[in-house]
């Protein structure tokens, strides 16, 4: 090949780089390894991290992925495969992005999804952005964003469209409920609104008022942006019909679709939207066309370039999706179907109900707020949280998220979780620990007599 | 080109460990899993020659987006907000516009000589007080080394501006020259192009960013940081001049883990070897296809691991477009070249055979785009109708976007 | 569908049965458990078992197996094919097995390979049945066995063969050596043998002077059969080169060739032949034709059922092959090629010799045999085995196999192995822990000065 | 036909402990190994009725043997030396004539009668003092269930010899009727039949034997004991009546697993619920292809989970055999038939559709054996040149055999 080049050594071909810029033996960079010693590195440090008892949530959820989830999607003609570029070569892979598309769009009730984003945050750095190209009335860029929203995803929507004039409102919650008191938003009826952020269930695990939520923003001009557990919309009422007309946009993270826990990514982020507002939605979308021969095909539409350059300013940079947690998350919904979807999200919740009914009979623990909440939620102990949760850790027990750092104003609250894989007999013994954990710390150490009487 | 992700890694990443570690869990419960992601912020430091690496952006355009947000932040921490331009070159990537502007910069082009290196004389006229910074891909979008890239940086530095390299294209020359040494200020990488993290049908990707000692403390967070011989998360509270965090959580940690893997088992040597394979492919393929008669878009330089075709000829003479091959391509079941940007250089291919090609595949690719031309020659219908051997023929993409269709629906099914 | 077939009722179809044969519900059989709580309860049987360091080799060997292999076997056009009888819709399946008879051929020297059997035990069983097809001259049925060959092996062919008429006889080991000694077979000489086994290596690691066995065997008119370890053959001369015509028939466990340890199976055996027995030859085979346009195509060929009943008695019954695991070692074999399995034999053969080295250093402790070994050794302790070795268990170190059952006259020897994947800080832990192991069982308390001095 | 392998069994069976344990290892590291044995264990014993269980055999096979093997130990052990016969039904499977040979029995074949079941008569003149023992199929190689079943039973041991059971077909009746209540004395089970091991092309497969209390000390070694709360494995030392050991460790531990997680998952009601979907697709499928003019073996009989279609009239009629339209069904992609034994029903599919396959895959495959029966009338040279849209057309079986390719050789590659 180099004689075909006519060159004598492969390091001809790089001569028109200025000898004085190259870099030489990287000796900093290690020297290659074999497999057997990658495996052995690998395997001793995933036994120092171990597999606790997770009791976490707070976005990123324990679920059971049936194994035919990814030993499908983990398949060379998934797992290699290269951007559908060229449509009549990837039809798998944008059939399969269709029917995502399809099952997004009816989980959320909703009337198009586009084919994933990074992952639930950047989702809704999108769905705002979105919001202000759509609300062309509105002027002020001002967006209501609930305290009771995810910290994480308020700080990237935050940190994404800070550049283009986008205020991003705090709204603050009920101390009482932990949600969006709905007499809150009196004190902006009238204003120029952008638009107004739901989260349902919030990050409290409570439940909104969505319906009288998405009512005043119709009232006020303002478009709506809903931000929901998709494994929710299995026992909940679906976006798409809260309030007389549904959301707007709707966004969230695909995590409880199949994919793995796995230090936090990689996830993926959803967007729907009405149709009215498609030619605005951003990401890839596959949509369904015909061959020159009348035969049903798939391809990419709606090129993102054309759509974002549309309106100067609310700009996106979206280029590629999560093609392969899109691929899970497929295969995963249609092996549960609505019926398994239902029945996981129906065992988390009653797995949570049954954590907090534990935990709130210890002295001094209990249950932060009075509203319902789906499958998650804050509980209160009698001392700091911090120490207890690393007793806890010490005994294997992920016990839930401290929330001194996010909601000082919280006290030593911890939100917590219980996933349909969570035993009765892991719950005992969280309760347990929990129990002695608190003691230790002298919060309550002794119980003179049964709580409740 | 599709490439091979290697399964060894695919394996060790899905440890159940890993794959159970939830992101929230205790430094404690995670020292195994913040070790890796420390070593290969090491590695990419070492392989780009920057100051510092944050592997949190979640795919090339979030890195993009995070150099140019940085940028921002040090022209703002330096009250310098007369700065309101960012200068691209023209041979670049789309994306590079929506980046700026999402930073609220004003974009200016920066043209390129016909050899395809930077026209100097150009960016010394649009150089000034108000540039924030230049932004270039190395080796560029037509695959070209800019040989007067340390020229191009002392400009640039010579007017308080900053340099932004699109690290997409570094496959070519990694473990030979580095961005850190040309004078780059900050460069994003791509890992699902050159560093062989599964690509998915489009994704899951990352997108960390390395950047110089100026920009240290914008650097995304979370990144992680070593004490002693304890590893852990730094975030917004460490690092108050951040950007800030890209998404809920530390980026797509399980790509991370499968690139450490890569890059343990490719090694110093293995990353060389991987530059000089694509390299020697795409200079082979160039110069079989200009001995068939086709024209190089930079016919006197070096290929780096891709080049640009031009077929204006053809498309002059046969009546067929560069569309119109690429399509007829498929049916040789050859990968069809990605697509015919950039924009500057009308009907041509981009060529990229991937380092993984032998020859074998290059000499039928070759042997591919004979016929087809001796095709357009004679039967110039037969090339504009294809492909003919695929699932289905040539979709209507008109049709796609008008009549839209995203989502089957019961009842219209 | 039952109303197709006239039926009122599923239980209708089942109406020829009896009524008072029919079990009812089988309330002894457990009700069903969702996928998640079998995940549960395997995971914690999983962890019971843990995964000791293991220095234990005895046929079964802890070797690497490199991730590639096993995610292309497990793709489910290999998984779940079935058997190739319809051949022109299994030509992937055929082909695969025609490559795995060709580098089976390859490696050991021979001829011809079968497609598989059982494993090695087994595969052993069939070698002496076909020897005994084969040596039509001889009527004794006489088949000298070698103590030095694995124990089980020895038992599952004299249970298999047992009814034949078929007397399998054993032959003394050499006490210093370890191997047969030539010598002894000199007893043998002129007598009607019909077939001899010769191990190599033999079940202590040692290696037999195996071209004077061969000869002698080519001298007396006895079949020979050789029992390998097939990783050994890349480095070690292969049975078909032994003595000047190399043996008749070798058989052995394919294991190392990308088998899991997994508990003792499944493996698979290989048994390969010359090719002037090849219609003996049990099992399936595959042979290369042509269709009928003269396209090269792949076909089962020889079938059992002809081939078996060709001789009344030493009959076998073999009707399937252990196509999995068979797909599984072709798959590493290419991708390990001569050259990788040559690095992995030499690397487990350095990591056992060294390790022999740090225990032999130990008071009290030897190797056993004098004679060169392959990647396995003797080692002699100062105390009962059983004893050192459940202390080293319980410190999660599997220190090799108690020889005392079935090797009594040995004394307190175990039989040791370290793979490619032993470290050596692994060796030293091993080395460490028996000294204190010996120690505690009053072995060799006190070290007044070091061996060797 | 191709069965769908639950792939969730797949992956707990393949766990990291799994994967990793010695077949040495001690029990204090085997108990939770152990454990599943030993209820996989139990869930035979109750799902065949049998007295005990051993798991090692390999194969279906290797099972059979066993069987064969441990009715030869208990008239040893009676000195019942004179016994060498073994009785066999005439609808079986070749390997029976082999294994009975293994152990040094001879064969007689037992008639059946024309509705497929045994003839009573002719096999209470056959059974005598030298008869070890009678083998049958349950349901037989044709898919009928035995009615006299019982009679048989009480024939055979009435004259002291055992009955034994091949229960490659048990799927169809699992849940239903049981071995040990019929009045078997040894059943061998074929686990990658009827409980979903992964069929790989062939292998590996697991014969676990079940038997009556007289063969119990008999069984194959090793089995799994429990005493208090701790298993151990019970080896020729425990057990030295025992057969002894089929392979050098415990047989095919892997698929033993896998078939205990799937026996897991399905569970009572799962196991009836595979027979019941087996029996419908069969007795659904022979009504329909009765209707489209095919000729059943036995039109009068139940199908269990597969029956047998007679081609004797087209064959005679229409030159086509009923090989030629097994590979024509090829081209339909259509899975076809197994095969064409049992030998006395010459020219005969037995088809045996899987309990997965859904109501669309039958109606699909009488469709298109109607289509093949028209083409046999038309233009049966079309037929007999079949398959056509296979990787190769048919092979030459008689030029395989004879010029013997078997391994490939550089030199005549």
């Amino acid at each position: 090949m180099l004689g075909a080049i006519g060159v004598d050594s492969i390091e001809a071909l790089f001569d028109e780089i200025p000898d004085r810029l190259l870099c030489g033996t990287l000796e900093a960079m290690p020297t290659a390894v074999s497999e057997v010693d990658a495996s052995r590195l690998m395997s001793a440090r995933a036994r120092l991290d171990g597999v606790p008892t997770c009791f976490i949530g707070a976005g990123a959820y324990d679920h059971y992925v049936p194994a035919a989830v990814w030993q499908i999607a983990a398949r060379g003609e998934f797992y290699s495969a290269s951007a559908p570029c060229q449509a009549e070569a990837s039809q798998g892979t944008l059939q399969l992005l269709y029917e995502f598309q399809s099952m997004m769009a009816a989980l959320t009730a909703m009337d198009v999804s586009n084919a994933s984003l990074y992952d639930g945050a950047s989702a809704l750095a999108e769905a705002v952005l979105m919001a202000v190209r759509i609300n062309r009335k509105s002027k002020s860029r001002r967006v209501l964003v609930p305290k009771s929203l995810h910290p994480a995803y308020r700080r990237v929507a935050g940190n994404i469209v800070r550049n283009q004039g986008i205020v991003l409102e705090e709204l603050p919650y009920d101390p009482a409920g932990g949600h969006i008191d709905p007499v809150l938003l009196q004190q902006y009826d009238g204003l120029d609104i952008t638009a107004l952020v739901i989260p349902q269930p919030n990050f409290f695990g409570v439940l909104e008022e969505a319906d009288t939520l998405v009512e005043w923003a119709r009232v006020n001009g303002a478009v709506t942006v809903a931000v929901v557990n998709p494994l929710s919309l299995s026992v909940l009422s679906p976006p798409g019909e809260w309030g007389e007309r549904g959301v707007d946009i709707c966004c969230g993270d695909g995590q409880p679709l199949g994919a793995p826990l796995s230090s936090g990514g990689p996830y993926f982020g959803f967007l729907c939207c009405r149709q009215a507002f498609v030619r605005h939605l951003p990401g890839w979308i596959v949509g369904r066309t015909l061959d020159v021969d009348g035969k049903t095909g798939f391809t990419l539409t709606l090129h993102a370039r054309n759509r974002r350059t549309r309106r100067s300013g609310a700009a996106s940079n979206i280029c590629t999706n999560q093609g392969l947690m899109v691929t899970a998350a497929t295969i995963h919904m249609a092996l549960m179907g609505a019926e398994g979807l239902s029945r996981t999200a129906a065992s988390c919740h009653s797995n949570t109900l049954r954590l907090g009914e534990r935990l709130s009979m210890l002295p001094g623990v209990s249950i932060r707020f009075d509203r319902p909440v789906f499958h998650e939620q804050v509980v209160t102990l009698p001392v700091a949280a911090n120490g207890v949760l690393r007793t806890l850790a010490a005994h294997n027990v992920l016990g839930g998220l401290d929330l001194s750092r996010d909601y000082p104003e919280l006290g030593n609250a911890i939100l917590c979780c219980a996933t349909e894989r969570r035993t009765a007999e892991e719950i005992e013994i969280f309760t347990g620990r929990l129990e002695r954990a608190v003691a230790l710390q002298g919060g309550a150490p002794c119980r003179l007599q049964p709580k409740g009487w | 080109g599709t490439r091979y992700t290697p399964r060894g890694a695919d394996s060790l990443a899905m440890l159940p460990e890993f794959l159970a570690r939830h992101p929230e869990a205790p430094e404690g419960h995670s020292q195994g899993f913040l070790a890796c992601l420390y070593d290969l912020q090491e590695m990419l430091r070492v392989v780009t020659g920057m100051q510092g690496i944050s592997l949190t952006p979640a795919a090339g355009a979030q890195g993009e987006f995070a150099g140019v947000a940085m940028i921002k932040a040090y022209h703002a921490a330096r009250q310098e907000f007369e700065r309101d331009e960012m200068l691209v070159s023209a041979a670049d990537h789309g994306s590079k516009q929506a980046s700026v502007v999402m930073c609220g910069y004003k974009v200016r082009s920066i043209p390129t000589k016909p050899d395809g290196d930077i026209d100097l004389a150009s960016l010394k006229t649009m150089l000034g007080r108000r540039t924030a910074g230049v932004m270039l891909t190395i080796p560029s979008g037509l695959g070209v080394f800019d040989r007067g890239i340390e020229a191009v940086a002392a400009l640039v530095h010579g007017v308080g501006a900053l340099l932004h390299c699109d690290g997409v294209n570094l496959t070519a020359i990694l473990g030979k020259v580095r961005p850190g040494d040309m004078g780059f200020d900050v460069v994003h990488l791509d890992l699902h192009k050159g560093f062989f993290a599964p690509h998915g049908g489009g994704g899951p990707g990352a997108g960390p960013v390395g950047v110089s000692a100026s920009l240290l403390p914008y650097l995304p967070v979370p990144i992680v940081g070593l004490a002693g011989d304890r590893y852990s998360w730094l975030c917004e509270q460490e690092r108050p001049e951040s950007i800030g965090r890209l998404s809920a959580f530390a980026g797509n940690a399980g790509v991370l883990l499968r690139v450490y893997v890569n890059l343990l088992m490719l090694g110093r040597e293995g990353i060389t070897r991987v530059a000089e394979y694509a390299t020697l492919n795409a200079n082979y393929l160039l110069k079989e296809l200009m001995k068939a008669g086709f024209e190089a878009v930079h016919p006197d330089r070096r290929a780096t691991h891709e080049f640009g075709v031009t077929l204006r000829r053809q498309v002059r003479e046969l009546e067929v477009s560069s569309r119109d091959i690429s399509k007829r391509l498929l049916d040789y079941g050859v990968d069809a070249p990605a697509t015919w940007f950039p924009p500057i250089f009308p009907e041509c291919l981009l060529l990229k055979p991937a380092e993984t090609e032998n020859k074998e595949t290059l000499d039928r690719f070759v042997g591919a785009m004979k016929s087809i031309l001796k095709e357009a020659e004679t039967d110039p219908d037969l090339v504009k109708g294809a492909p003919y051997r695929l699932p289905v023929r040539r979709l209507d993409d008109v049709r796609a976007a008008r009549d839209l269709d995203l989502a089957w629906k019961p009842a219209n099914g």
